[in-house]
């Protein structure tokens, strides 16, 4: 496995410029377990201070030390992304496997139901479902209700690859070899899904993170919780670029833009360094 | 032409299918909840204090018969839906008693008229230097284009928007930030209240376009980095068709088929991008609309403009699967 | 008298084309009927050019895909019988199939000798890995290979020769009485396809392995087949012993598939009658 | 090409200098991919001459380098596939053109006026989302040199040809069944009366009847406008019918050439001996048996004459020199120490 990833970040800048990326949020959300300040206090630094040596990302103007607090915030964001990427592969899995498998009216049955999810706006579903719960919004509830409406897009994908496997001729090979079902899917099939799995569960991150930051921002999740997006709402709350504190808002601006960025860079890379071709050529199997 | 019927008629079937779940989605996302949503909403506006008792009585009735409790769950569906059909979503708490319906009806034409070209431009401007960067894979500047579009594409529309705020607002103050036309201006079709409306919306529009471009340049560049190898393509570079007919003819033409679905598919995302973006630049749409009605605890002006979105997106889903035969023979001509 | 090996009932299978609504039945294969003897093994060629609905009635007979109508019966038992795994295993364990692409008959991403060990545990009940080791030498040396030669290669180190040798060894495992090998030489160079095809012989002869051989190739079939049917369109419009059909053809259309047929030894005379020969263009879609 | 010239015999130059002569071609496909890096050496020193007015069969098997070879004669290399030495020499009426010679050519200006081609895959050559008659304005248009109405007067009398009626150029590629569509691709190639059609494959993925018939127009369209054609296909009862002369490739080089009819009732080359004893045929049960081994691999191919490891009449100096390819008279040539015993190192 060693040599796999060496051999990726010595080909693939991609791969380099992403993993360094989301290394360094990751560290930062790691940090948070060793902060001497925890992260609901407010007024345990004197406020308002620009960046300096005491504090190297400033001071917010509810007395937070700006780093630690920002260690906190990218921390639940990101696992808050990871949630609800997790839970829509599931999902994701399910509809895509069934519908890739199965075929026929099940097929065309859950496909026309996975293109009215993609197609429906989620936005103002998701808003509406703050209004209607309000203070009784959870961050776990916000989670499960992304899930289950951001699983369409990754489905098709995940079906198109099940159709395709279904139809080659060594899955049936496989079958007059007596191997199960379960075996099938799991030895013969799987290395074709994964790819497909783990690069969505990125991109999929990459929209919920992004969904989570726009609603924090309008204050439509429960603010007490500190993430990227309920910080730079405190930021705006306090009129921060007004009064000049602009290090209340760059810093998490940034850090989340190189968590999309880089999130996004993996992604793509390991989208097609997985991809079963370029693994072929990558065996000397290219065609002579 | 029988090919061009089924298709429309799989196609009507989807819109359809659409509304329905979308606003289902609506229906079981306040019905779900463990609070009654009608005395939630009347225990907001009451805490906002700004209407008279018997505004809230006709508030309470218009919910209680628009989401009331009683009966079972399908009549409260049926009902729901008997009001929903014909766009009577009661009264707006917020600017009592104007309906909501007037409320959408007002701030609709904005969205539409920020969105479809937004939206048109950076589908266009995409696949344009997609295209070309797909074709041309060695050109410096393309490639450029290309770091800078996937730079900016993973990034929420909240935060480009709120870049292009700092940018024009404290860097390079020319643009308008907020607003959809200068207060003084009466609406019609000067030239005065036009060329100010469209300086309105230039900011919006293009933190709108600058996150769009990425994702149709890689898609685009995607596709014709693989058409490039199609036979036709090949064909025609060995008979020595000149080389912009094959790009524009044969590469681009058969590549931007797939983009039209692609363009289907995120409308529903690019919806979202609106809403945010509009609330940022203070811009009058449905999505400002939407979050101003959320904050003034709002309920029937926040499910119409829930409703509307999505009959709105699905509409706009249809008319682009509508126009899509004319580009792929294959679907009109069976 | 025990049952035929295979009855084959006046078998059909409609397909429906095209969307929910304007959807048109397509007839794939249409009333076919014939039987394989139980005592007597041989190789029975199924002819026809694409479309003609061989490969369709390939996959009905290996119980991979139901008729729409008709019965299938091997050794007796109708295909219907086959629900529970154990069935099928039983029926897997007697009819194996050979594939056309050899390629695409091995997953690119596994070493060839897994199906082989998983055909080996599963129907020998070879428990460990030895007997299993030995049980698949065993097959690959009755098509001219062994397991050092093929065993831990990927399939795209092999040829398409040898890896469809390694396919047809896999089939030979269960010690089948039917093979079922859809166009099996069609993707083999012409010099190592005689070699692939007399071992078919060599099955039917040594081993006792009775053979639905589909094909386009009229000389391969002549070469090796013991009767032949001629499908056009999903029906049969010829069958009877290979020699006597091929020789002389008296179908309209089996006759001008054998004119068809070009011969190394012919010269440009043959083509000179091609264009006389009736149109039969399918006018251009509406 | 003068437009009073009718379609009957074709005005060629009288002179039989070869329209194409290729001279000591290597062309090898050089891949380099997350660091390993790959030379498979497709074509390794091949010469051949095409007359004009004549259809050259070029026959061998998967990997033998014939594609390779087709695509360097019709100028369309492309990395990973690199020219390292030789060169391709066209006679065209429109003056002598070298390929790989040195200076870059811009065979733009020849491509469809005097060189065309047809496709293996030809199911897919027409642009799927435009007309039939796009594509015949696109590639023969500024070539007939003639205004619209009388180039469709023209293209549709060409169609006739090939059986072809006018209504197919209103028509979408996919509304065409896969005989039509080849013969589509045949008219394209040759309605500018070409010097030299290059055919790749072009009806191996057609059923036998259509195939003969396409066979059949081919021959009918080479001879009325007089072009030579290379013809290439695995299939050698497709040459016996349709091929003046046969060259016979194997791993990289050509091993044996000359008259069909002649190469194929007495070959010389042990390959080509095999390869037509191989081929059953109707009415003959006679057993025939496959080549032993399976072709070498042009990564690493066996040194000395590529055939040795699966050849019965293998020598020593088989294993260790390269047999060069030489006439044997009867305007034959062949690669071959035990068929041409005066080559013996």
């Amino acid at each position: 496995m060693l040599a796999v990833v060496r051999d990726l970040f010595r080909h693939h800048l991609e791969f380099a410029t992403g993993a360094i990326l989301v290394g360094i949020v990751v560290a930062m959300a790691l940090l948070s377990l060793v902060s001497p300040y925890p992260p609901e206090v407010a007024w345990v630094v004197p406020p308002d201070l620009p960046p300096l040596a005491a504090y190297p990302m400033g001071t917010t103007s509810r007395g937070q030390d700006t780093f630690w607090q920002l260690t906190f915030a990218i921390r639940n964001t990101l696992l808050f992304g990871l949630a609800v990427a997790l839970l829509s592969r599931l999902i994701a899995l399910l509809v895509g496997l069934l519908a890739g498998y199965l075929g026929g009216p099940v097929d065309r049955a859950l496909m026309s139901i996975n293109d009215t999810f993609v197609v429906v706006p989620l936005f103002p579903i998701l808003v509406l479902f703050y209004f209607v719960m309000r203070d009784s919004m959870s961050w776990a509830a916000l989670a499960l209700v992304m899930a289950c409406l951001g699983w369409a897009y990754d489905a098709r994908l995940i079906r198109s690859i099940a159709m395709s496997l279904r139809s080659r001729e060594f899955t049936e090979t496989a079958i007059f070899s007596g191997m199960t079902t379960r075996e099938i899917v799991t030895r013969e099939h799987l290395p074709y899904v994964l790819p497909i799995v783990f690069s969505t569960t990125l991109n999929n991150m990459n929209w919920s993170i992004g969904l989570e930051v726009t609603l924090s921002v309008l204050g439509f999740t429960s603010i007490s919780t500190p993430t990227i997006g309920v910080m730079i709402y405190w930021a705006n709350q306090h009129t921060a670029l007004v009064a000049g504190i602009w290090w209340w808002i760059a810093f998490p601006v940034a850090l989340v833009v190189m968590l999309f960025i880089g999130l996004f860079l993996l992604a793509v890379a390991l989208n097609e360094f997985i991809d079963p071709r370029s693994r072929l050529t990558r065996m000397g199997g290219g065609a002579a | 032409m029988a090919g061009y019927g089924s298709y429309l008629l799989k196609r009507l079937g989807q819109f359809l299918l659409v509304v329905v779940v979308g606003i289902s989605l609506t229906f079981l996302v306040t019905h779900l909840t463990p609070i009654d949503p009608v005395e939630q909403t009347i225990a907001v506006a009451a805490a906002f204090g700004s209407t008279s008792p018997e505004a809230i009585d006709m508030l309470r009735r218009s919910l209680k018969e628009l989401y009331g409790t009683e009966g079972s769950l399908l009549e409260q569906y049926l009902r729901f839906w008997a009001r929903v059909a014909v766009g009577d979503f009661g009264p707006s708490l917020s600017a009592f008693p104007t309906p909501v319906s007037e409320l959408i009806g007002r701030a609709l034409p904005w969205t539409v008229g920020l969105l479809v070209p937004a939206t048109l431009i950076s589908w266009l401007l995409g696949n344009l230097l997609g295209g070309l960067a797909g074709y041309w894979r060695e050109s410096r500047s393309l490639r450029f284009a290309g770091v800078v579009a996937m730079g900016l594409h993973p990034i929420p529309y909240y935060i480009v928007a709120f870049v292009l705020l700092v940018l024009f607002g404290y860097v390079w103050p020319v643009l308008p930030l907020s607003g959809g036309h200068r207060m003084n201006l009466e609406p019609g079709f000067t030239l005065a209240f036009l060329s100010s409306v469209l300086e309105h919306s230039i900011l919006p529009a293009l933190s709108l376009i600058l996150v769009g471009v990425g994702g149709w340049f890689m898609g685009m560049r995607a596709l014709v980095s693989n058409v490039v190898n199609e036979d036709y393509v090949v064909y025609a570079e060995l008979a020595g068709v000149d080389e912009r007919r094959i790009l524009t003819a044969y590469v681009m033409r058969n590549a931007i088929v797939p983009q039209v679905t692609g363009l289907a598919m995120s409308l529903g995302a690019i919806f979202n991008g609106a809403i945010i973006t509009e609330q940022v630049f203070g811009y009058p749409g449905i999505g400002k609309l939407l979050i101003d009605g959320v904050h003034a605890g709002d309920y029937s002006l926040v499910l119409g403009v829930a409703t509307v979105s999505i009959v709105a997106v699905a509409t706009a889903v249809l008319i682009i699967d509508l126009l899509y035969p004319l580009l792929d023979p294959r679907v009109k001509v069976g | 008298m025990s049952p035929p090996l295979l009855e084959v009932d006046a078998v059909s299978r409609t397909f429906v084309q095209g969307g929910l609504l304007a959807g048109r039945r397509i007839r794939a294969v249409d009333g076919v009927s014939f039987t394989l003897a139980n005592d007597r093994p041989e190789i029975f060629s199924v002819i026809g050019e694409s479309g003609s609905g061989k490969s369709t009635l390939a996959r009905m007979i290996l119980a991979l895909l139901p008729p729409s109508e008709g019965v299938i019966r091997f050794e007796g038992r109708p295909f219907s019988a086959l629900r529970r795994r154990r069935d099928r295993l039983a029926f897997m364990a007697r009819v194996q199939p050979i594939f056309q692409n050899p390629f695409a008959a091995f997953n690119p991403l596994k070493r060839v000798d897994r199906y082989l060990f998983a055909t080996a545990r599963t129907f020998t009940g070879a428990t460990d890995r030895e007997t299993a080791a030995r049980q698949v030498d065993e097959a690959l040396r009755r098509v001219g290979l062994s397991l050092a030669e093929v065993g831990g290669r990927y399939p795209h180190e092999l040829s398409g020769g040898q890896l469809q040798r390694v396919a047809i060894a896999r089939a030979l495992i269960p010690g089948p009485r039917l093979i079922v090998a859809d166009e099996p030489v069609s993707m083999v160079d012409a010099s190592l396809r005689m070699a692939i095809v007399n071992l078919f012989k060599m099955l039917r002869d040594e081993l006792r392995v009775s053979i639905v051989y589909i094909t386009h190739d009229l000389a391969t079939a002549y070469y090796i087949s013991d009767r032949v049917i001629v499908m056009r369109r999903g029906r049969v419009v010829e069958s009877g012993p290979a020699r006597t059909v091929l020789d002389a053809p008296t179908h309209p259309y089996a006759i001008e598939l054998k004119k068809a047929v070009l011969s190394v030894d012919a010269g440009p005379a043959a083509l000179d009658a091609a264009l006389a020969a009736q149109e039969e263009e399918p006018s251009i879609a509406r | 090409m003068n437009a009073a010239a009718t379609f009957g015999e074709a005005p060629r130059p009288a002179a039989a200098a070869p329209v194409v002569e290729i001279r000591g071609l290597r062309a090898w496909y050089r891949t380099r991919r997350f660091g390993i890096v790959r030379d498979v050496r497709a074509v390794d020193g091949v010469d051949l001459e095409i007359a004009p007015g004549e259809i050259y069969g070029l026959a061998g098997e998967s990997s033998c380098g014939k594609s390779t070879l087709v695509k360097t004669v019709a100028g369309a290399v492309r990395p990973p596939l690199e020219v390292l030495e030789g060169t391709v020499r066209f006679r065209f009426r429109g003056g002598p053109i070298e390929l790989y010679g040195g200076r870059p050519v811009d065979l733009r200006a020849v491509r469809w006026k005097h060189l065309s081609y047809v496709m293996q895959g030809s199911m897919s050559v027409l642009n799927p989302v435009r007309r039939v008659e796009r594509s015949f304005v696109d590639f023969a248009f500024r070539h007939i040199g003639e205004p619209l109405p009388v180039f469709r007067r023209i293209v549709e009398e060409h169609l006739a040809r090939l059986h072809l009626e006018p209504a197919v150029l209103r028509a979408y590629p996919h509304q065409l069944s896969g005989g039509m569509r080849q013969r589509v691709t045949i008219a394209l190639a040759t309605v500018c009366r070409p010097d030299l059609v290059i055919a790749d494959e072009p009806t191996t993925a057609l059923d036998v009847v259509v195939q003969k018939r396409v066979l059949a127009m081919i021959r009918e369209a080479q001879r009325a406008i007089g072009s030579s054609l290379l013809f290439v296909t695995h299939d050698l009862t497709v040459h016996a019918a349709l091929c003046d002369r046969l060259g016979v490739m194997y791993a990289g080089r050509l091993v044996e050439e000359g008259p069909t009819r002649a190469v194929l009732r007495e070959p010389l080359h042990p390959y080509t001996r095999h390869l037509v004893a191989s081929l059953p045929r109707i009415g003959d049960p006679s057993p025939r048996d496959g080549l032993a081994g399976a072709p070498p691999s042009l990564a690493a191919p066996p040194p000395g004459c590529r055939f040795h490891p699966r050849c019965p009449l293998a020598r020593e100096f088989c294993r260790t020199s390269v047999p060069p390819l030489v006439p044997v008279g009867g305007g034959r040539r062949v690669a071959c120490f035990v068929a041409a015993p005066e080559t013996v190192p």
